[in-house]
């Protein structure tokens, strides 16, 4: 354990999973989950530029009521594959795939995930969907919205919508996997004295997902593979003239969809409960009733997910029963945001990049849920739903929620994984841009919704046209905010200064080792025997033992 | 539509008032609950913070009461949005008796709409103010949603299936519909105008240059052309029940349990006698799937509906005895 | 950790032998009870016996009897899950009005048809 | 990771190894349940909504043909379990045997299920264009593996089934869907079966299992016991329904 490294210049450690062996091959037969983490990285970055195009082009498109430079059929391409290149090969993927398979191993003290060969076997089944889906992208496009509604998408399309479908369903594979692994490694690959309640709130959102991915994948996989074959082979469960019903679709396809949701927006609220603690020096407020809301959000999850089809025409009982579960998983999500915002009370608060992420996630993540409400309620969904006001709400939860959270973990651990520090004014500012330009492009999106444009509009009346002038304005200052932290990062990583083992500091286990860590992780199995996010009782974290702001301490009784 | 910014569309339904009075219920709370925490997290970010490198905060744990506090509070205010929403809801899917009747046929890119006098538009939709509206929505393709922003009001629009909705639009002038679910290529083309007029204009409209003839007059015709009137004779001595009366109440079937004659019960009738056979009759009835068009049954079911205000006969209705008397 | 030393529980041979000489009596009771008619209790029948059969396998062949608790409680979990997606999907067809779901006539629809693409 | 002996790197103990190992099946044998959930929630639904054509389409499923094979399936999974028995009382030669038994009868299943798949295909039963319910009752010459009186009735069922439901061709279809969607994934499920016992066979072989360390051994059990119960609801769903006319 060599945390208390103070030296005056630092360097970096002599060996670490960098540099223990060099080649191509030693990058494309890895088992170590830290490089696999990076593979990950790099792809996951290749398909959110490619989603971050196709969204360019849209707003491009938009500026005028007529359409600015797209015909009816490309555009309608261009939303599409925008969706399935951020949803199944960006977002579900990101946090997950990069950040957790980076640290939970290093959070609990193991070596390394249970299955590191499954792990690896996760990145090619990924990488082998994400060719067929790109193939399906060049050999003319895919047009049926993300969501791939049967029968357009079965019978009607004149896409290449077989290798998307198999593409997405194999990359189901790579999900199902890593969540497979992750459960597994939570369960029996703890340190000596890394009991469930000293766990990492990173790592209970991370089981929660897990959880969502083991239950809810399999059966995305499955209706996708009952469409693909309608397509191929004529089966006929969704096709209205042999009598199958498409509704039925959309009922397996949101049994899986709306739980992603949660994929993608847990391990973001897991990043969160990390940098919030450790940017306040303070331990997390209500430890217990977090990590439940985490399963809670996991469970009740699963029991909303017509409340995407409430004018399908499916029967009023069902949809008094979906509304009445989706107001009861707005709870737990209530109760995370409350208690990050009492773990600032008395805390120590600074404001480095991460923490502005956090702070940007709380403001995104409150709007994004809140709006949720309305789409919830059967009442107000009647209007609203299809309209660009959906459209607003799930960018503020997957954009504003979990994109901030995995730039904010990325910031938070780059040092953990590349040994050196990104430039600190340089990513505030961008912060600054992302959060400004997120707004402008997506809040006049509210107002169209309820002014009822509908969405997957390629021409629009133009009593629409200020609010879509002023999205398409602020999704160019986006663009600007995500293509700064992708170069400073990279530069970053190569030429940035070195940043120590625990520059925050923050109490978890990953900053117990040397950055960048050893293949191994630790050079002895580290035993735990404090609380998480306890920084009175640490006196390796080089902080002053109390806290000095004047607020008395309190033992609540979480 | 006047306010270069504007947010609220015009309300033009009975639905409208009340769906924006939830919205703003639920905007409030909203508001509400941003500004709290907004305001708590940036008076901690100044408060607390931090003043020397080395500071850490203080040793709170959490809160046990707070936390049920915050649970319950927002449960609470959660419910009352779903119970308002749930009203609404309930009360746009469940049409009242004495509507008017459109059909409503959604296709690749464009509306087929049918008056009931057999008056046909596309992308055009006539109606009367003040009169309670059924749209009776079917598709031929793929699945499209019929949406009126100033009424508040959309469905989608499923093949092989149904639906309808309802609503009471309340101010006369001209509103814009959409197709709201996404349907392939020129999915943004696919929408009209609905134009909303005095009831005496309405009518001067209906049976201005109208060639077509209604569909009561034509499902009578075809009722005697299937020969459907030699079993279902109107003062119940047929083979068959007699259909006066018997739309919209309840019918006893054989196997002891009732249900209401509705669209899609006679639709199902024609096409598929033998689901539901009636208290007292044979399953002699030939099916007739593949003989009718689409728009044959469409035109059959409005004739049947006509029947509704002949007399019942005391004996051979289809019509349930316990709740003959209808609505 | 400590529910490992159990985990290596050997089940005799003889066993085996009996449980699958119950689940060919049973694979022949199900056969045999498709045979005769007790209406919408065929299917019922047919389910309870293929239940019972898998539960057997799943006690005996896979162990699950002697596991420890985790594995017992994933395997109710996988139950329930599966419940959930049957039980609440059907929930909605069979609280629809018209659930027997009225259809367009076949050759309403058939003659819409692009031909299958890839 | 490197490895010592049969344990891996990552790990501290062998027990831990297993516990993992089999903790990981498990977890993976679930998401199989929720695999097959989604087709069996279609083919419940279009059971519910057309059963004269599922009653039908189960009728000229050859009863024969899936009950030997359910009984095929069932003493494979014996085999295996007996496979498993041998490897944790240490009897090398026995696990082999009984490893080769259980690819013996999974072979002989994949026999039996070519040829109930082929003569679907001979007789017009594929989903598709050329799906056609009556075409052995209307052309017998081109079915002669389907005996004159098992055709008489098989055209009085589809009779009485045209009756009750005049769309029965289109709706017999979605029961052909269920058939070869359902037993097509097990199908799968046993063809990746078959290859994991290749690989135990040759490891068996090569003498690697020991009362010690059997876990490759149990985990393929797992799964292959997992893949004949998928089979034990498969038979009755897919080849009982109304069988009693």
């Amino acid at each position: 354990m060599s945390a208390t490294a103070a030296a005056p210049v630092k360097t970096l450690p002599e060996h670490h999973y960098l540099n223990a062996t060099y080649g191509i091959r030693s990058w494309l037969l890895t088992v170590d989950h830290k490089r696999i983490a990076l593979l990950y990285l790099v792809s996951v970055t290749f398909f959110f530029f490619i989603g971050g195009f196709f969204a360019m082009l849209i707003r491009l498109h938009l500026l005028t009521p007529s359409g600015y430079l797209l015909s009816a059929d490309t555009y309608n391409r261009m939303f599409t594959m925008h969706g399935v290149a951020m949803i199944f090969f960006f977002l579900i993927p990101s946090i997950p795939a990069v950040l957790g398979n980076f640290f939970i191993p290093l959070m609990i003290g193991a070596k390394d995930l249970a299955f590191p060969k499954i792990n690896l076997l996760s990145w090619y089944v990924y990488v082998v969907g994400a060719a067929f889906t790109l193939y399906s992208m060049v050999s003319g496009g895919l047009d049926t919205g993300w969501t791939f509604y049967t029968p357009l998408s079965t019978i009607y399309s004149n896409s290449a919508v077989a290798p998307a479908v198999v593409g997405v369903f194999i990359t189901g594979f790579s999900s199902i996997l890593t969540g497979l692994n992750f459960l597994v490694t939570i369960h029996t690959m703890r340190a000596p004295g890394m009991t469930w309640f000293r766990l990492p709130m990173f790592v209970w959102a991370h089981y929660a997902t897990s959880i969502v991915m083991i239950l809810g994948t399999p059966v995305i996989a499955i209706t996708l593979a009952l469409a693909g074959m309608e397509r191929l082979f004529g089966l006929g469960f969704f096709n209205p003239a042999m009598g199958g019903d498409p509704i039925l679709f959309q009922h397996l396809f949101w049994f899986y969809s709306h739980p992603a949701v949660y994929i993608m927006i847990l391990p973001a609220m897991g990043v969160i409960s990390e940098l919030i603690p450790t940017f306040a020096r303070k331990q997390l407020f209500g430890y217990h009733f977090v990590a439940a809301a985490s399963l809670a959000i996991a469970v009740i999850g699963f029991l909303v997910w017509t409340h995407h089809m409430f004018l399908t025409g499916q029967s009023t009982y069902a949809a008094l029963a979906f509304s009445f579960l989706t107001f009861l998983v707005a709870i737990p999500s209530a109760v995370k945001t409350f208690n990050w915002v009492a773990t600032l009370y008395g805390g120590s608060i600074s404001f480095d990049t991460p923490m502005l992420y956090a702070f940007g996630f709380l403001g995104l993540f409150l709007i994004g849920g809140l709006t949720g409400l309305f789409l919830g309620c059967l009442g107000t969904d009647i209007h609203i739903h299809d309209t660009y006001f959906v459209v607003a709400h799930f960018h503020y939860i997957m954009v504003g929620g979990a994109i901030m959270g995995y730039l904010g973990g990325l910031h938070f651990w780059w040092p953990k994984m590349t040994g050196r520090m990104y430039p600190e004014w340089l990513a505030r500012i961008a912060a600054l841009i992302l959060f400004v330009g997120f707004n402008l492009t997506f809040f006049p999106q509210f107002l169209l919704g309820y002014l009822g444009m509908p969405r997957r509009y390629h021409v629009y009346p133009p009593e629409f046209q200020v609010y879509n002038v002023m999205s398409t304005a602020g999704a160019s200052i986006l663009a600007i905010g995500y293509l700064l932290p992708m170069i400073y990062l990279t530069w970053a990583a190569f030429f940035g200064k070195v940043a120590g083992d625990n520059p925050w500091p923050a109490t978890g286990l990953e900053w117990k080792t040397q950055s960048p860590p050893l293949t191994e992780n630790f050079e002895v199995t580290p035993i735990v025997t404090w609380e998480p996010y306890d920084f009175h009782n640490r006196p390796d974290l080089g902080l002053d033992a109390v806290a000095s702001n004047g607020v008395a301490p309190a033992h609540g009784d979480d | 539509m006047q306010s270069p910014l504007p947010f609220f569309p015009e309300q033009a339904s009975n639905f409208a008032g009340n769906v924006d009075a939830l919205f703003s219920y639920i905007l409030v709370t909203a508001i509400f609950f941003t500004v709290l925490v907004t305001l708590l997290a940036v008076f901690a970010a100044f408060r607390y913070r931090r003043k020397n490198a080395s500071d850490i905060g203080a040793e709170i744990h959490g809160n046990t009461a707070l936390e049920i506090g915050w649970t319950l509070i927002p449960l609470i205010l959660a419910l009352g949005m779903f119970a308002w929403g749930a009203v609404i809801y309930v009360n746009y899917r469940t049409a009242p008796k004495d509507t008017l009747d459109i059909y409503v046929i959604g296709k690749q890119w464009m509306w087929k709409l049918q008056q009931p006098n057999g008056r046909k538009e596309i992308n055009e939709l006539h109606i009367p103010v003040n009169r309670n509206i059924k749209l009776i929505l079917g598709s031929e393709d793929v699945i499209h949603d019929f949406y009126v922003p100033a009424f508040r009001v959309k469905m989608d629009v499923v093949p092989g299936r149904y639906n309808t909705m309802w609503f009471r639009p309340t101010k006369v002038g001209k509103y814009h519909f959409f197709c709201s679910q996404y349907c392939g290529t020129n999915h943004a083309l696919m929408g009209g105008w609905v134009t909303v007029m005095d009831p005496a204009e309405y009518a001067a409209w209906l049976s201005g240059e109208s060639g077509d003839v209604s569909p009561v007059s034509a499902g009578e015709k075809l009722f005697t052309q299937l020969a459907c009137t030699t079993c279902h004779v109107p003062n119940g001595t047929g083979r068959g029940p007699s259909l006066n009366g018997v739309y919209g109440a309840k019918v006893l079937l054989a196997d002891g349990s009732t249900v209401t004659a509705d669209e899609g019960y006679i639709r199902e009738s024609i096409l598929q006698p033998k689901a539901k056979i009636v208290a007292g009759y044979q399953p002699v009835m030939p099916t007739f799937q593949g003989l009718v068009t689409e728009e044959q049954i469409l035109n059959l079911t409005a004739y049947i509906k006509s029947l509704q205000t002949q007399p019942v006969p005391a004996k051979g209705a289809g019509v349930a005895p316990a709740t003959s008397g209808k609505k | 950790m400590s529910e490992q030393e159990h985990s290596e529980h050997i089940v005799p041979p003889s066993t085996y032998l009996a449980i699958i000489l119950t689940l060919l009596v049973l694979t022949g009771t199900t056969v045999g009870a498709a045979f005769v008619n007790l209406g919408r209790f065929n299917i019922v029948v047919a389910l309870a016996i293929a239940t019972v059969k898998a539960t057997l396998v799943v006690l005996f062949f896979m162990h699950a009897k002697y596991s420890p608790k985790r594995t017992k409680l994933i395997i109710l979990a996988g139950i329930f899950w599966l419940a959930l997606l049957l039980g609440m999907t059907l929930s909605d067809y069979i609280t629809r009005v018209d659930y027997r779901g009225v259809r367009f006539p076949i050759s309403q629809v058939t003659q819409q048809l692009p031909a299958q693409r890839g | 990771m490197h490895r010592t002996g049969e344990l891996y790197g990552q790990f501290k103990t062998l027990e831990q190894q297993k516990e993992t190992a089999t903790l990981g099946m498990w977890i993976f044998l679930i998401t199989e349940v929720m695999f097959f959930g989604g087709i069996m929630l279609a083919y419940a639904l279009n059971r519910h909504f057309y059963y004269p054509a599922f009653a039908a389409g189960s009728n000229t499923l050859s009863l024969k043909l899936g009950g030997f094979n359910t009984v095929v399936l069932l003493a494979s999974s014996f085999t295996m379990a007996l496979a498993v028995w041998s490897s944790q009382v240490g009897k090398k030669t026995l696990i082999s045997i009984f490893l080769l038994l259980t690819i013996l009868l999974g072979f002989v299943f994949f026999g039996v299920k070519y040829v109930e798949y082929s003569q679907k295909f001979h007789h017009h039963l594929v989903p598709g264009k050329k799906f056609d319910i009556f075409y052995c009752v209307n052309n017998p010459a081109s079915c002669p593996d389907v005996a004159a009186d098992e055709l008489m009735e098989e055209s009085n069922l589809l009779d009485e089934a045209k009756a009750a439901d005049p769309d029965l061709n289109a709706h017999a279809q979605l029961y052909y869907s269920a058939y070869f969607g359902m037993t097509g994934l097990h199908a799968l499920h046993m063809v990746i079966g078959a290859g994991l016992l290749f690989w135990l066979l040759k490891g068996s072989l090569a003498g690697r299992f020991t009362p010690q360390w059997n876990t490759p051994v149990d985990i393929v059990g797992l799964y292959w016991h997992f893949v004949d119960i998928v089979w034990i609801y498969l038979f009755p769903l897919l080849y009982l329904i109304d069988r009693h006319k």
